[in-house]
C-alpha cells in the first residue's frame, strides 16, 4: 500500500468546496501551488474559485495548525491536518486558543512525506512518527495500517548515550550557528506569543545578537516553554535555514514529560497542559 | 587556592528562607558560597532565572521551597516541582552536570536541614569544579559572518 | 539613575564580629548609583533610624538598602522609617547579613566577601525597584473563632464584649473542651467546672456570639478582612429550635455509645448530651450507636419527645459566613500511648492515661469521684509516669509543659482520696509558673515519693497477680528500681488535634513537624500566622497551661480586633498585574492560580487579575511564557538583576 | 589576464592569506558560506551559491560600535576602531557583487557615511566568480530578470571564471590589477582564454533564469498603484510566517537594530541585523505599532525593494539571487508575488 496523494488532493478539493459552498466554514487551511511542483505552499481558500489552486503532494509538509491563531476567535475554519498537525490542533484546543466547535478537521493519513529542501523522507526521526491523525471530522484517504511502528524517541538514544561534555559540544556547535531569524518559533504551531520573551527589553532575558549565549538562552527557554506542549511535528527544524536539529531537543523534553507526567502533548482534548497542571502524588523522584 | 564555587540559592519566603534564618538563629555553620535570592514562592521561579544564573557564572543553583502540601499558597510548589523537573532535564540534555542544580523542600523549622543541604551541595559543586559551559565570557566574542 | 543610600548595621557584635562592617560600607560606596554608605552600631535603634531619615533628606536618596538582620525581622521597621522620611516604603531593600552571614560562619574573610556579594545583588535590585501603592478594601466586622475550648471561649467573649459579632465554631456538640473534663486545676486546686461553666453560660447568653456547635469548617475563601467561610452543620437528628432540653429522650434511649467526655471509661446513650453542664443543653443522636440507624427500628426518642424535635431525616447543612478575621484555637489530643507497649496501656487494666484519671477524680465522673480501679478496688500503690512520649526523640521531642504540674495535682488528689502510696517517676521537675514551685514544695510535704528516673517499663507482677511492676533507674542513687504498684498513671505527650492538618490546609497555616501551628514569629508575633488575618491561641500553637492559654486567647482577640475594628484595611501592594500588550491569551495564569485571581477578558482577548484576590505568590508570572505578568516587587527584571548582582563578585 | 589550475586554488588561497585576510566559501552543514579562512584547503569553489549572502563581509550580523564599563566613577567608553588588514573576498557571484553597489547607496552614497562599511569596503578586494552559463540555473534564482548576467564582472575587482579545469582571473579595477600582478602563483592566460572569457560574459547576458524582464519603473508604478489593495496583499501573505529567514539571507537587506548587551558593569553597544518581517520591527516606544499584520509587513518588504527603492534611488533593491525563495520555510517566492502584482 502506498499513499495516493492525488486521491487525497481530489478529496481535499471536494470537501473544501462542500464546506465553503454550504457556508459551514469561512476559510479552508490547506496547501496550494508554489513556484514549482516541489515547492507547494500553505494556502488559504476563501472562495469557491480558490479551491482549484489547492494541491496535496509529498512536499506539503507545513503544519497548518500554525495559522489557526491568526484568525479572530470564532472564525469557522476547516483545516487539513496530517498526524502531528492534528495533535497541534488538540493542544491548541486544550490551551483554549481555539474551540473545537469552530473547526472542521480534515484528517490526512500519511507517510513518506519529503523535505522540500533536501528531498529526504520525513519519518519518526524528525517527527512524531504517526501515520493517522489523532482527531478528524473527515478522513481524506484510507487509514494507514501495516506500516512499521517506530518510537519517535528512538533517535534520541545516540545523544542520550553521549558523555555530557560531548553533548554540550554538540549543542554548542549547533546552536552557535543560529542566525536568530526566528523561523523556528514562527513555524511552530505552539509558539503564539507576541512578543516572544526574547524580543522583550524589560526584562531582557537574553542577548539579541546571534552569539552563543543569547542563542542558548533563546533556545533553552523555548524548549522549556514547549515542554509538554510540543507535538513533535518537526517544523522548527525544517524551517531552520541553517539546519539546527531542534527536533532532537524537543523530542527529549517531550519524552521526559511523557515519562514524568504520564501524558503526551496533543493527544486528548480533555487534558490540561502538563506544566500548568500537577498531581499531588507527583513523585519527588522527578527532581533527582 | 581551593576552588570556591559561586552558588545561587533561590528560596521561598515562607519556608526555606525562614528555615535559613533559623539556621542562623541557631548558629549552625555552613559554607559561605551560597547567595540567596528571596522570592515569595518557589513557583515564582522562572526556569530562565536558572539558565541565566548559569550564564552569569553560577557554579551551582539551589532552589528551596516548602514541602509539597505545605505551600503557603497551597499548590505553588506542586507546579514548581514539575517545572523545575523539566528545567533539570533540559540542563542535563544540554550537557550541564545534573549535580549543579538541586531542588530541596526545606520547611521553616528545618534550619538544620538547610545547613546540611548547603554544606553537602557546596561540597558536591566543589568536586564538579568551575562551571564553564554556559558561562558568558567577559570579552564579547568575534563577529560572525 | 537612582540615588542609593546603603546602611550597614553592626547589630552590636552580632554582625560586626564576623563581617568587617566598615569595609562593607566602603565597598558599597564604590558601587554604581550609591550616593552614601554608612555603618552604625544599631540601625534599628532610634539614632539609627534618624540617621537614615536625615540622609534621605540630605542626599536626596530615592532607594535605601539596609544591610542588617533578616527582612522577616525588620523590613517593616525600615519601611516605616523611609515612609516617614517621604519615600515610598517599597523602596527599601534589606540585605540579610546576620541570619544568613554573620551567624553562620566564624570566618571573617568569608563572611565579609559573602556580605559584599549580597549587597551588590541588593544594589542591582534596588535600582529597578518601583514605588508601589497600597489598595484599601472593606473589612467585614465579624470574627470567627474555631474551637470551643477555654481558649476559644475566652477569645469569643473578649471580642463579643467589645461589640463585635463572633461565630464560635465547635465540632463537638458542646463547648467546654478538655477543661470541662478536669476536676481541679493546679496550682490553686479550684474546681475546674466552677470557673469554666459560668463562661460557657456567658457564651450561650451573649447576644454577640453565634454558637455553632457540632459544626466543622469545610471551605475558606477570600482573604484578610473578607473571608467567606463555609461551615458544615453536622446532622444532629434533633431540631434544636424545637427541643426544650427536657432530656426525656436520653432517659429512654436503649442505644449505647462511648462517652467521649468520660474518656471511654463508661457508656452513654445514643441520644445524649455529653455532660450535665453541656452548652447547649440539647441532645444529638450518635448515628453509630443509635438502634434505629443500626437496625432500622426503635425511634423511642421520637415517641417520647413532646416537642417533636427528633428528625431522623436531618441532613448535614452548609452555611457561609463572612468574617474579617479568624482565631484558630483547636487545642490538643493526648498521644495514644498504646503503641508504647512497654507501658502496657490497654493491656493491663491498672494503667491509666492522664485524662482518664481526671475523670476518676471528678464527682460527675464514672466513679462519682471515688478513686477505684477498674475492678472496683481502691489502689494501694500508685505510680505516676511523666514524659510518656514527650521529651522523647523517638516520639515527640517537645516538653508538654503541664504534665509535671498535673502529676503533682494527681498526687495530691490521690493522697486526699485514698490511702495509697504515690510515686512520681520524673526526668526533671518543671514548675516555672506563678505559684508552681510552691505547689511542688507542698506536695513534697504530703508524703509523695519522687523518683528521678523515667519509667522504663510496666510489667505484670509475677508474685502478686493483678499487680504491676514499674521499672526505672533512679538517676540520683543510680539504682535500678522495680516497684510493685496496682495503678499506673501515664502522662502522655500533648499533640495537636488529629484534624489540625485539615485546618492547616483550609487556612493555609504552616505547621511544625508535629503539626502545631507555626506562629509568624516565635517571639514578636506568637499569635499571628503567615496567613494574614488568621490568629492562633492555646495548645494548637504549643503545649501550655490554662493561664497561658487564656492569656493567648485574650491576645489573639486583641489581634483580631486590630483588623475588624477598621472599616477599611490596607492590602499588600505586591500583587501581580497583566501587561495587556504582551499577553498571548494562553490563559496559563488562570489555570494555575490557587486563588482564582486571574480571569479572561473575552472582549479584550487578554487575561486580567483581580488584585483583591491576589496574594502575590508570583506563580502566574513564571508560567506566563510571554512575560506579560508583572509580579510586583518580584518582577522578572528585578529578580534577574539581583541574580546578576549576586554573581558579579 | 592570469590563470591557475582549478586544483591549485589552495595555493592561491595561501598566497592571499599571506597578504591579509581571506574570506571565501566553505562547505558547512547547511550549505556553503563565506568564512574567514584559517586553512587554505577549506576554500571550496564547487558551489552554486552560498547560503548566506556575502554582505556580511562589509555589514556583519553584529558590529560593535562602543564598548564601555559603567564603572562607578567614570564611564569608560571607547569607540571600536576597525584595524583591518587587506581583506580578499573570494568567489562572489555576479548578482551578489551587484548587491554591494546597491548597499553602497545606503552606507556611503547618500550623504551619511557609515565608517565601518566604508573601511571594510576600502580594505576589501572582491574576487567575482561567474556562474557557469552552460549549467542550468537553480529553480529559485532570477537575476537575469533584473538584467544581471550570469557572468557579469561588474562590481568585482578581479573577476574569475572556470574554464575546464582551469580558473581564469581578470582584473576589473586598478585595485584588482595591482593585486593580480603581485600574485606569483598565477600564470599568464592565453589569447584563447581571453576569448573564452569575453564569450562567456556575453553568453551570460543571454542566459535566462525565471521570468521575463520587466522595466523597473513599470513594476514600481504598479506596486504603488495596488498598495492599498488590501485583499491582494492579504492573499499573498496567507502563507507567510513572518520570520526573518528571507531578510537575513538577502544580500540587499540592510536594516539593523542598535542594541546594548551588558554583563555586570561592562557593556557593548552594537548593530545587529533586523528584519522588517518581525513584529517588533516597527514597534514604537509609545507601544504603537503601525504594522501589526503580516500582510502589512510583507507588503512593506516587497514595495520597499521593488517600488520605493526605485523611486528614491532609481534601482530595484534586489539582485535575484533567489536566497529568500530557497530559504523560505513555506516556499514564498518573492518575484512570483511581483509577477502576480503585475497581473492585478
Amino acid at each position: 500500500m502506498s499513499i495516493n496523494f492525488k486521491q487525497i488532493e481530489d478529496k481535499l478539493k471536494t470537501e473544501a468546496k462542500k464546506l465553503l459552498e454550504g457556508g459551514k466554514v469561512s476559510i479552508v487551511l490547506a496547501y496550494g501551488k508554489g513556484y514549482d511542483e516541489k515547492h507547494p505552499m500553505p494556502y488559504v481558500a476563501r472562495k469557491m474559485s480558490d479551491v482549484e489552486n489547492m494541491v496535496f503532494n509529498e512536499f506539503c509538509t507545513a503544519n497548518m495548525a500554525r495559522y489557526l491563531v491568526r484568525y479572530p476567535r470564532g472564525t469557522k475554519i476547516a483545516i487539513a491536518v496530517k498526524p502531528a498537525d492534528s495533535r497541534a490542533v488538540i493542544q491548541l484546543i486544550q490551551e483554549e486558543k481555539i474551540k473545537r466547535e469552530d473547526l472542521v478537521i480534515l484528517g490526512i493519513p500519511v507517510y513518506g512525506m519529503k523535505n522540500f529542501k533536501t528531498g529526504e523522507t520525513i519519518d519518526s526521526k524528525t517527527t512524531c512518527g504517526r501515520y493517522n491523525p489523532v482527531i478528524y471530522d473527515t478522513l481524506l484517504g484510507e487509514e494507514v495500517h501495516g506500516q512499521p511502528v517506530v518510537s519517535p524517541y528512538d533517535v534520541l538514544a545516540e545523544y542520550e548515550k553521549m558523555d555530557k561534555d560531548a553533548r554540550w559540544a554538540f549543542w554548542k556547535k549547533e546552536l552557535d550557528r543560529c542566525i536568530r531569524c526566528y523561523a523556528c518559533r514562527k513555524a511552530c504551531p505552539m509558539c503564539y506569543c507576541d512578543p516572544c520573551f526574547i524580543d522583550q527589553n524589560k526584562p531582557k532575558w537574553g542577548e539579541k545578537s546571534p552569539e552563543s549565549h543569547g542563542n542558548l538562552m533563546y533556545h533553552l527557554t523555548r524548549f522549556h516553554h514547549l515542554a509538554g506542549r510540543c507535538v513533535d511535528c518537526g517544523e522548527c527544524s525544517r524551517a531552520c535555514p541553517v539546519d539546527i536539529p531542534l527536533y532532537l531537543f524537543h523530542k527529549k523534553v517531550a519524552k521526559e514529560c511523557e515519562e514524568m507526567f504520564g501524558q503526551a502533548a496533543g493527544m486528548k482534548i480533555e487534558d490540561k497542559p502538563a506544566l500548568v497542571n500537577f498531581r499531588v502524588d507527583d513523585s519527588d523522584k522527578i527532581l533527582e | 587556592m581551593e576552588f570556591e564555587p559561586k552558588i545561587l540559592g533561590i528560596a521561598c519566603n515562607w519556608c526555606t528562607y525562614t528555615g535559613a534564618d533559623l539556621a542562623g538563629t541557631t548558629r549552625l555553620q555552613y559554607p559561605q558560597n551560597l547567595r540567596v535570592v528571596r522570592v515569595m514562592c518557589s513557583s515564582r521561579i522562572n526556569p530562565s532565572f536558572i539558565f541565566r544564573a548559569f550564564q552569569l557564572g553560577a557554579d551551582g543553583v539551589l532552589v528551596g521551597g516548602c514541602h509539597p502540601g505545605d505551600c503557603h499558597y497551597n499548590t505553588g510548589n506542586l507546579y514548581a516541582r514539575r517545572r523545575l523537573a523539566v528545567t533539570r532535564k533540559i540542563l542535563e540534555f544540554a550537557g550541564i552536570e545534573p549535580g549543579r542544580f538541586r531542588v530541596e523542600w526545606i520547611s521553616a523549622s528545618e534550619g538544620n536541614k538547610f545547613a546540611e543541604v548547603v554544606t553537602e551541595f557546596t561540597e558536591q559543586v566543589k568536586t564538579l569544579g568551575p562551571q564553564t559551559k554556559f558561562k558568558i565570557e567577559q570579552q564579547p566574542s568575534l563577529e560572525k559572518i | 539613575m537612582s540615588r542609593i543610600g546603603v546602611f550597614v548595621c553592626h547589630c552590636g557584635l552580632n554582625i560586626a564580629k564576623t563581617i568587617r562592617v566598615s569595609e562593607l560600607a566602603q565597598f558599597a560606596s564604590t558601587l554604581p548609583d550609591v550616593v552614601v554608605a554608612k555603618d552604625y552600631k544599631f540601625m534599628c535603634s532610634t539614632p539609627g533610624q534618624e540617621m537614615i531619615a536625615s540622609d534621605i533628606k540630605e542626599h536626596k536618596l530615592d532607594r535605601i538598602i539596609v544591610a542588617a538582620c533578616s527582612p522577616l525581622m525588620h523590613e517593616q521597621t525600615f519601611r516605616k522609617v523611609i515612609e516617614n522620611a517621604g519615600l515610598n516604603k517599597y523602596l527599601v531593600t534589606i540585605v540579610n547579613i546576620r541570619e544568613q552571614v554573620s551567624w553562620v560562619t566564624h570566618d571573617v574573610e568569608e563572611g565579609t566577601s559573602k556580605a559584599k556579594a549580597l549587597l551588590n545583588g541588593a544594589v542591582y535590585r534596588a535600582r529597578l525597584l518601583a514605588p508601589l501603592t497600597s489598595r484599601f478594601i472593606d473589612v467585614s466586622p465579624d470574627v470567627m473563632v474555631i474551637g470551643g475550648g477555654i481558649a476559644g471561649i475566652q477569645a469569643a467573649l473578649e471580642l463579643a464584649n467589645t461589640g463585635k459579632k463572633v461565630y464560635l465554631v465547635e465540632k463537638n456538640s458542646t463547648i467546654g473542651g478538655h477543661m470541662a473534663q478536669f476536676d481541679k486545676t493546679f496550682p490553686t486546686l479550684d474546681c475546674s467546672a466552677c470557673i469554666l461553666t459560668p463562661k460557657m453560660d456567658a457564651v450561650l447568653q451573649h447576644k454577640n456570639i453565634t454558637m455553632m456547635t457540632y459544626c466543622e469548617v469545610t471551605e475558606v475563601k477570600g482573604y484578610v478582612g473578607n473571608f467567606d467561610i463555609t461551615v458544615k452543620q453536622k446532622a444532629r437528628y434533633v431540631d434544636h429550635d424545637k427541643c426544650n432540653a427536657c432530656l426525656a429522650c436520653t432517659e429512654k434511649c436503649p442505644g449505647k455509645g462511648v462517652s467521649e467526655w468520660d474518656e471511654g471509661l463508661v457508656k452513654r446513650k445514643a441520644i445524649y448530651i455529653p455532660f450535665p453542664q453541656a452548652v447547649p443543653q440539647k441532645p444529638v443522636i450518635d448515628r453509630d450507636a443509635c438502634t434505629f440507624f443500626i437496625k432500622g427500628k426503635c425511634r423511642l426518642c421520637e415517641k417520647v419527645c413532646e416537642q417533636k424535635a427528633i428528625d431522623f431525616e436531618q441532613q448535614d447543612t452548609f452555611s457561609t459566613v463572612k468574617v474579617g478575621a479568624v482565631i484558630v484555637a483547636t487545642g490538643y489530643d493526648l498521644m495514644n500511648t498504646k503503641p508504647l507497649v512497654q507501658y502496657g496501656y490497654g493491656k493491663y487494666p491498672g494503667v491509666y492515661s492522664a485524662l482518664e484519671v481526671e475523670r476518676l477524680f471528678n464527682s460527675a465522673g464514672p466513679t462519682s469521684g471515688k478513686v477505684t480501679l477498674r475492678d472496683g478496688k481502691e489502689p494501694q500503690a500508685i505510680a505516676i509516669l511523666h514524659c510518656i512520649g514527650s521529651r522523647d526523640k523517638n516520639n515527640y521531642e517537645h516538653c508538654s509543659r503541664v504534665c509535671c504540674m498535673y502529676s503533682l495535682k494527681f498526687a495530691h488528689l490521690f493522697k486526699e482520696k485514698t490511702s495509697a502510696d504515690v510515686y512520681q517517676f520524673y526526668i526533671d521537675m518543671r514548675a516555672p509558673g506563678k505559684g508552681y514551685e510552691e505547689f511542688y514544695n507542698r506536695i513534697i510535704e504530703e508524703d509523695v515519693k519522687f523518683i528521678r528516673g523515667k519509667g522504663a517499663r510496666v510489667a505484670e507482677s509475677a508474685d502478686e497477680p493483678g499487680r504491676m511492676i514499674v521499672e526505672a533507674e533512679d538517676t540520683i542513687t543510680g539504682k535500678f528500681i522495680k516497684l510493685p504498684v496496682d495503678m499506673v498513671v501515664l502522662s502522655p505527650a500533648m499533640i495537636p488535634r488529629s484534624d489540625s492538618k485539615d485546618i492547616a490546609r483550609l487556612f493555609n497555616l504552616s505547621t511544625d513537624k508535629y503539626g502545631f501551628f507555626m506562629e509568624r514569629h516565635p517571639k514578636l508575633a506568637p499569635l499571628s500566622t503567615m496567613s494574614e488575618g488568621i490568629f492562633i491561641a492555646g495548645v494548637c500553637q504549643s503545649p501550655k497551661d490554662i493561664p497561658d492559654t487564656v492569656a493567648q486567647a485574650n491576645g489573639a482577640a486583641a489581634e483580631a480586633l486590630t483588623i475588624v475594628v477598621k472599616d477599611k484595611m490596607e492590602l499588600e501592594a505586591t500583587t501581580a498585574m497583566v501587561n495587556p500588550a504582551s499577553c498571548c491569551a494562553c490563559q496559563n495564569c488562570i489555570r494555575v492560580c490557587p486563588y482564582g485571581a486571574p480571569f479572561f477578558n473575552e472582549q479584550k482577548g487578554v487575561s486580567e487579575i483581580n488584585e483583591a484576590l491576589c496574594k502575590g505568590c508570583g506563580l502566574c508570572a513564571s508560567v506566563c511564557p510571554a512575560s506579560a505578568i508583572i509580579a510586583r516587587h518580584f518582577t522578572n527584571d528585578q529578580v534577574l538583576a539581583e541574580i546578576e548582582g549576586l554573581m558579579e563578585f | 589576464m592570469k590563470k591557475t589550475n582549478f586544483q591549485d586554488i589552495s595555493d592561491l588561497a595561501a598566497q592571499l592569506m599571506g597578504k591579509g585576510t581571506l574570506v571565501a566559501p566553505v562547505k558547512e552543514v547547511a550549505g556553503f558560506n563565506f568564512r574567514e579562512i584559517s586553512d587554505a584547503k577549506q576554500v571550496d569553489l564547487n558551489f552554486y551559491n552560498t547560503l548566506m549572502s556575502p554582505k556580511s563581509a562589509f555589514f556583519p550580523h553584529t558590529e560593535d560600535f562602543v564598548r564601555y564599563d559603567k564603572n562607578k566613577f567614570v564611564l569608560d567608553a571607547q569607540c571600536v576602531e576597525l584595524n583591518l588588514k587587506p581583506v580578499f573576498l573570494f568567489g562572489v557571484r555576479p548578482c551578489d557583487a551587484k548587491s554591494f553597489e546597491i548597499m553602497d547607496i545606503h552606507f556611503s552614497g547618500t550623504g551619511a557615511v557609515d565608517p565601518y562599511w566604508k573601511k571594510r569596503r576600502e580594505a576589501t578586494t572582491i574576487f567575482g566568480y561567474a556562474f557557469d552559463p552552460n549549467t542550468p540555473a537553480d529553480g529559485a534564482d532570477f537575476y537575469s530578470t533584473l538584467n544581471i548576467g550570469a557572468a557579469d564582472p561588474e562590481g568585482s575587482d578581479i573577476f574569475m571564471m572556470k574554464k575546464g579545469d582551469e580558473l581564469l582571473l581578470q582584473a576589473v579595477t586598478p585595485k584588482g590589477e595591482t593585486l593580480l600582478s603581485s600574485l606569483s602563483s598565477l600564470v599568464d592566460a592565453s589569447k584563447d582564454d581571453e576569448k573564452y572569457f569575453d564569450d562567456t560574459i556575453a553568453a551570460g547576458h543571454s542566459f535566462k533564469t525565471r521570468f521575463t524582464c520587466v522595466d523597473e519603473k513599470v513594476i514600481a508604478k504598479k506596486l504603488e498603484d495596488i498598495f492599498l489593495k488590501t485583499e491582494f496583499w492579504e492573499k499573498i501573505s496567507d502563507a507567510c510566517l513572518s520570520c526573518g529567514a528571507c531578510t537575513f539571507v538577502c544580500p540587499t537587506c540592510y536594516c539593523f537594530d542598535i542594541c546594548d548587551e551588558t554583563l555586570f558593569s561592562k557593556g557593548v553597544r552594537r548593530r545587529v541585523w533586523d528584519a522588517c518581517m518581525f513584529t517588533d520591527f516597527t514597534l514604537e516606544a509609545s507601544g504603537h505599532n503601525p504594522r501589526t499584520k503580516v500582510y502589512q509587513r510583507l507588503r512593506q518588504k516587497i514595495c520597499h525593494k521593488y517600488s520605493f527603492h526605485v523611486r528614491k534611488y532609481g534601482v530595484i533593491s534586489c539582485v535575484g539571487c533567489g536566497r529568500c525563495t530557497r530559504n523560505c520555510p513555506v516556499n514564498i517566492d518573492i518575484f512570483s508575488i511581483v509577477d502576480q502584482a503585475l497581473k492585478e
